[in-house]
């Protein structure tokens, strides 16, 4: 060691004890986090399993059994990417990324260099949930793009764009609640994997209004909103069946999409604007709750 | 003899540095103290003493047995004790020894026998019925010391065995290592750090440096440094320090802190430490300690790995006292 | 708010769930270094969580430069610590961690990197820099929880058990450095349950025990406060003696043996003791080559206050 | 009279002991059985395989029920007689019984084996084993045991005693015929143990073996056994080689293909080109097997390559 080295004695003004400014420190935190989040091997790694993933879903789109995807591979990719990829494999990439932020800083035990800067908790808890929510972004994007991409259809561009805007919900909505789980059980990653798996899955398969408690259900309304338009006019076989006079279809019009839900006994699903403002309450108000925790919780951090 | 015989001993790990280099050296019966910074070597030396190293160049015997070929008779034959906290899962204290001793060789029956004999010897008492994870750290200290001796090792291995473990329960290991070591004929090697306890236990030391054997000493070879004497005062220190310089008493070394009342001083050996008596009455210095210093085992060690052998006759080296302070650096 | 960095704990109680961490412990720490003494599970590591904010104790306050120390991060500007934890992100660069860690504490990012740089250098890190802690030995490990420590120049420094792990080298540089703080007339904290490793950095000392606090002051300071326990003096010398019937009726001596290298003598106040064989040393009255109080040190204090 | 000597003594007996492969094995099997989660499992296993036995005694046995079975299982103009019935029966019932039961031994050697190598990892007692005289291939075989015995109670017993009462249900005298004419259903039983036992423990080994945390090897196995099971339905409705690659990514189904197998062969499929179809679908339990070594012999490899390790110090 060199004695010599030690650090010239600061001005006296920084010893202040004041209390930094609400969010104070929250750029350097996020930067971290962002640099933890996309370590280059776990992140192309995941990123690399979600577009196989994502193919592996768009092949199926061929599966020959199934009466409309023999006739009508629009509304069996339509139905596709509801069912499986907006309700299961998006959530994993929130998943991946959101909820270790904090949980992971408390299970290395690392929190404690932040618990001793003059940084508040609160800070640290938003700034690595803001972190995590690019990647989660990006990788879902990526999966949902691979999906239409091996569906071997042309896909309008309307759909390409909303995919991003689909992920940003699904990442920002339940990247916040997982991140919340994290915050409150010892094995985040578990409670969140049983929320999705488990519980996700009775609100779904429950008829009503019960559906509109799943989180999903704010993601897929938005992803309704945006693409029901593109897809119920290519979904050509599926309007002949219902409606083989063409009374209720006319080229264009919304209740096409509804009516082929209603066969279904799909829920109605909210409007674009109502899925968004929904999902940004419900994730502040799992982030609020998340930061009250954080702030009175004791953190012994023992080995 | 020679309990490990280790001649030119080179090993190295892929295309990093050796771990040990041409690696010469004998470690006797008795307590040996195995010292050396981190990053020495100690490790690599570890897993050669324990037979678990496959391939090296040179030739080690421990026991007697050749490290390379009879890699299991010497595992047999040699216990050990890791410097970090292990135990086995979900079981109680004394089925894991019993298991381990199982794993040596032993039959059921007599490894749960013997089991429960080294584990009420290193103090566990009732304990022993209870899960190992509930054990506090100095527990847990001594239930690895039992599972090193389950199989009645002739040598053993012990990697920091007092860490963790509170000063009352130091002192109680220490004195059941050593009385294995002079009344039941154990060789143990002893790696720490914490050389004032090598120094109270161990008969010999062996030092590594940089993958490089620096040689091994008997403690006993370290004397007492004459004219040395640490002092203890209460009163003025400026006048009495002025006294001791004009009488040419060297202040060696002060304890840190503020009023500094705890010295290391040298004067002639001829004149015993009466002189320091003196100067004390005339400036009214009430002396509470007055002893001579032999040299400590930190002294030795930091002398060996700055590169001089330690002889009989040592000379007094400043820069080496463990009470140094800015001042007299 | 206070100008001199300081701890102060005022009846703090913290257990975890049931289990008691600390009892009722009321401590002042100012300028200086001070060791927390005490065996495993005393109650050091809760008094260091409480002190760096990590805990909020259930009863009684802790204040640090005049802070509650618990979600109140401002007052961690002067406050630096090396955890008990042996944490460290294992996929990124020391240099890069505590820079990062720097910048948290409000300094830009060059400054933090030349700071981090500067203190990896000083604790001896500076050839590794480039390198995860992942792969570090646990000394080296030590160090760099010191480096971050540093970095900011904080006023009150907290370390947990700071010299486990290292080489009998790194423990030496590492016990000069915390005196050098303490010196600077920084508050620095230093707990261990070693003792050779608390006499070698602090002269003050606090005595933890099952969560209390059994005793402050110097080691000496301590022993003179027990008095149920007289104070062993080994009086080496070849005029035993006529030394023993010059003693005997002095105030406090108890009993005095004869030992084949002089006299043992058990007194209550040895002061007198001192005084007395002084003066007929300085006299040369009686030659006295060696005077040892056996029980003065820091073990034997230790041994009698947690008896 | 006499003071014997106290504390320490020597050791005086043998180290002729059993091999450490069994002290191992039976530490693991003890640390496996007493979990919870195989109790609570078990117990379940137990509860179906009472109900079995009691449906196939009452379909073996009582007269009226037998009657209505032949018309069910018999199939137009074909000589039809009891030991066929049976025959036809056991296999239904093995496919049902196993159809449920691979899936619950998937998950006992999930919740009771994830600590298998794992533990010994976090606990750090593998160098306290390795600095003792055994071999890296006798703790591998140790530890290789121990679920393979764990399953053997909840999918190799069932199938054999289900084989033996069938027999034993046999008209006087016929027992030992009928036996002898049906080993291919005892074959089907080992053959999808071996392929469970196999797969799943050399999947628990290897997850088991790459980390310290028993929830993060749950959690992956968890992820390979049902998202094994997702794809391999999937796969099973695509085409070409990915339909062939991707039906036998399950180890659960491909340890019941050979009961699916058989009872395909029984009487579902009337005609060889439905047959035919059904072949390219279903799992072959060939290559079945041949996945479950291949995950073995990683998995084994996994755990060799940490028993091989020499670190005993930090």
């Amino acid at each position: 060691m060199n004695p010599e080295l030690a650090t010239p004695a600061d001005d006296p003004k920084r010893l202040s004890v004041k209390n930094p400014p609400p969010l104070k420190g929250f750029a350097p935190v996020f930067t971290w986090g962002s640099r933890l989040a996309f370590r280059p091997r776990r992140f192309l790694l995941i990123a690399a399993v979600a577009v196989g993933l994502g193919a592996l879903v768009g092949i199926s789109g061929v599966d020959e059994r199934s009466p409309f995807a023999q006739k009508d591979k629009w509304f069996y990719l339509w139905e596709l990417l509801d069912k499986q990829t907006l309700q299961y494999l998006l959530p994993l990439c929130a998943l991946l990324f959101v909820t270790p932020g904090f949980s992971n800083e408390v299970s290395q035990r690392t929190l404690v260099y932040h618990l001793v800067r003059p940084v508040s908790r609160s800070t640290v808890f938003l700034a690595r949930f803001a972190s995590g929510v690019l990647p989660a972004v990006l990788v879902g994007t990526l999966l949902l793009w691979s999906v239409l991409w091996t569906s071997g259809l042309s896909v309008p561009t309307t759909v390409w764009m909303a995919v991003p805007a689909v992920a940003a919900l699904s990442a920002l909505l339940l990247g916040s609640l997982y991140y919340m789980l994290a915050s409150i059980f010892r094995k985040g990653m578990i409670a969140a994997l049983v929320y999705t798996f488990v519980i996700e899955t009775m609100f779904i398969a429950a008829r009503g209004s019960v559906q509109t408690l799943s989180m999903s259900y704010h993601v897929r309304s938005l992803y309704r909103a945006l693409v029901n338009d593109e897809f119920a006019e290519r979904s050509r076989y599926v309007a002949d069946a219902i409606d083989p006079d063409g009374l209720l279809f006319r080229p264009g019009v919304e209740n096409l999409a509804e009516a082929a839900v209603t066969m279904l006994q799909k829920p109605t699903y909210s409007s674009g604007p109502t899925a968004v403002i929904t999902a940004i309450v419900l994730s502040a108000a799992f982030l609020a709750y998340g930061v009250w925790r954080t702030k009175r919780r004791d953190f012994p951090l023992k080995d | 003899m020679a309990i490990v015989e280790i001649r030119g001993l080179t090993k190295a790990y892929g295309r990093r540095p050796p771990a040990l280099r041409d690696v010469t050296l004998e470690i006797h019966e008795g307590v040996t103290g195995l010292l050396g910074p981190n990053g020495a070597g100690k490790s690599t030396l570890i897993q050669c003493v324990l037979g678990l190293l496959p391939d090296f160049q040179g030739d080690a015997k421990v026991l007697g047995l050749d490290a390379r070929r009879d890699r299991r008779e010497i595992r047999r034959r040699v216990g050990f004790m890791p410097e970090f906290d292990a135990y086995l899962p979900e079981t109680t204290g004394i089925k894991a020894v019993r298991f381990l001793g199982q794993l040596t060789g032993m039959p059921y029956n007599h490894a749960l026998r013997r089991a429960h004999e080294v584990l009420f010897h290193v103090g566990l008492g009732e304990a022993v019925y209870r899960d190992v994870r509930e054990y506090s750290t100095g527990m847990r200290q001594r239930f690895k010391l039992a599972q090193a001796l389950v199989h009645d090792p002739e040598l053993l291995f012990l990697d920091e065995p007092l860490a963790g473990l509170d000063p009352k329960g130091r002192e109680e290991l220490l004195k059941l290592i050593r009385r294995l070591a002079d009344r039941h004929g154990k060789h143990i090697i002893w790696s720490s750090h914490i050389l004032p306890e090598v120094q109270k236990v161990a008969d010999s030391i062996t030092v590594l440096k940089e993958g490089r054997s620096e040689g091994t000493y008997r403690l006993e070879e370290f004397a007492p440094r004459d004219g040395v004497y640490s002092i203890a005062f209460d009163g003025e220190s400026p006048d009495f320090r002025a006294a001791l310089d004009a009488q040419d008493i060297r202040v060696l070394a002060t304890d840190g802190g503020e009023s500094g009342d705890a010295w290391t001083v040298a004067l002639d050996p001829e004149l015993g430490s009466a002189p320091i008596f003196q100067l004390a009455g005339e400036h009214g210095v009430r002396l509470r300690r007055v002893k001579p210093v032999s040299e400590s085992l930190e002294d030795v060690f930091m002398r060996i790995l700055g590169g001089h052998a330690p002889s009989a006759q040592s000379a007094v080296s400043e820069e080496s006292h463990h009470f140094e302070t800015g001042e007299d650096a | 708010m206070s100008e001199t960095p300081s701890i102060a704990l005022t009846n703090v109680s913290k257990w975890y769930g049931e289990v008691m961490g600390l009892n009722d412990v009321s401590v002042e720490f100012g300028p200086g270094v001070s060791g927390l003494l005490g065996p495993n599970g005393a109650g050091k590591s809760t008094m260091l969580k409480v002190i760096t904010g990590m805990l909020r104790p259930n009863l009684g306050t802790a204040l640090v430069c005049g802070r509650k120390p618990f979600d109140n991060p401002g007052v961690m500007r002067r406050v630096g610590l090396v955890p008990e934890q042996d944490a460290f992100y294992p996929h990124a660069a020391i240099l890069d961690v505590i820079t990062y860690l720097t910048r948290l504490q409000g300094y830009d990012k060059a400054e933090s990197r030349r700071r981090a740089m500067n203190n990896l250098e000083r604790v001896g890190l500076g050839h590794v820099m480039d390198r995860s802690a992942a792969g570090f030995s646990k000394g080296m490990r030590q160090r760099a929880k010191l480096a971050q420590a540093l970095a900011h120049d904080p006023d009150v420094l907290v370390l947990d058990e700071p010299l486990n792990g290292l080489d009998p080298t790194g423990r030496r540089e590492y016990a000069a450095l915390i005196r050098a703080l303490g010196d600077e007339g920084k508050c620095v904290l230093v707990s261990s349950h070693i003792l050779h490793e608390v006499a070698l950095v602090a002269r003050r000392l606090v005595v933890l025990h099952n969560g209390r606090v059994l005793a402050e002051g110097t080691a000496r300071e301590i022993r003179e406060d027990l008095s149920e326990y007289p104070l062993t003096v080994h009086v080496q010398t070849q005029d035993g003696e006529a030394l023993a019937p010059l003693i005997v009726s002095l105030e406090g001596v108890g009993r005095i043996e004869h030992a084949p290298t002089g006299l043992i003598v058990r007194t209550t106040q040895p002061n007198r003791l001192f005084d007395e064989i002084g003066a007929m040393a300085a006299e040369g009255k009686v030659t006295v080559e060696a005077l040892d109080p056996v029980d003065e040190d820091l073990e034997a204090v230790f041994r009698y206050l947690t008896q | 009279m006499a003071v014997y000597a106290r504390g320490y003594r020597p050791y005086e007996g043998s180290f002729g002991g059993r091999s450490p492969v069994m002290a191992i094995f039976g530490q693991g099997f003890r640390n496996a059985i007493r979990t919870r989660s195989f109790k609570i499992l078990g117990v379940l296993v137990l509860i179906f395989y009472v109900i079995f036995t009691i449906q196939m005694y009452v379909m073996l046995n009582i007269e009226e029920v037998v009657s209505e079975g032949f018309s069910r299982f018999a199939n137009r103009n074909e000589p039809f007689d009891f030991a066929t019935y049976t025959t036809r029966y056991l296999k239904q019932a093995l496919m049902g019984f196993y159809g449920f039961v691979a899936t619950v031994g998937a998950l006992i050697s999930m919740l009771a084996g994830a600590g298998i190598v794992a533990d010994d990892l976090r606990t750090r007692a593998l160098p306290l084993y390795l600095v003792r005289p055994i071999r890296p291939i006798e703790y591998v075989l140790g530890k290789a045991l121990v679920l393979p015995a764990v399953l053997a109670i909840v999918l190799l017993s069932p199938g054999l005693t289900f084989y033996l009462f069938a027999g034993l249900w046999q008209p006087d005298g016929t027992t030992n015929e009928w036996l002898g004419n049906n080993v291919d259903i005892l074959g089907n039983v080992i053959h999808s143990y071996l392929v469970a036992s196999f797969g799943f423990t050399g999947l628990m080994l290897f997850l088991s073996a790459r980390t310290p945390r028993r929830g993060t090897v749950m959690a992956i196995a968890a992820a390979v056994y049902f998202g094994g099971a997702m794809m391999a339905g999937l796969g099973s409705e695509l085409r070409g080689v990915a339909q062939q690659a991707l039906k036998h990514v399950s180890l659960i189904v491909n340890s019941v293909s050979a009961h699916v197998m058989a009872e395909a062969e029984t009487d579902r499929w009337r005609n060889e080109a439905q047959m035919e179809r059904f072949r390219e679908e279903a799992p072959s339990p060939t290559i079945g097997m041949v996945v479950a070594i291949a995950v073995l012999l990683i998995g084994a490899y996994a755990v060799y390559r940490r028993a091989r390790s020499t670190e005993v110090s930090e």
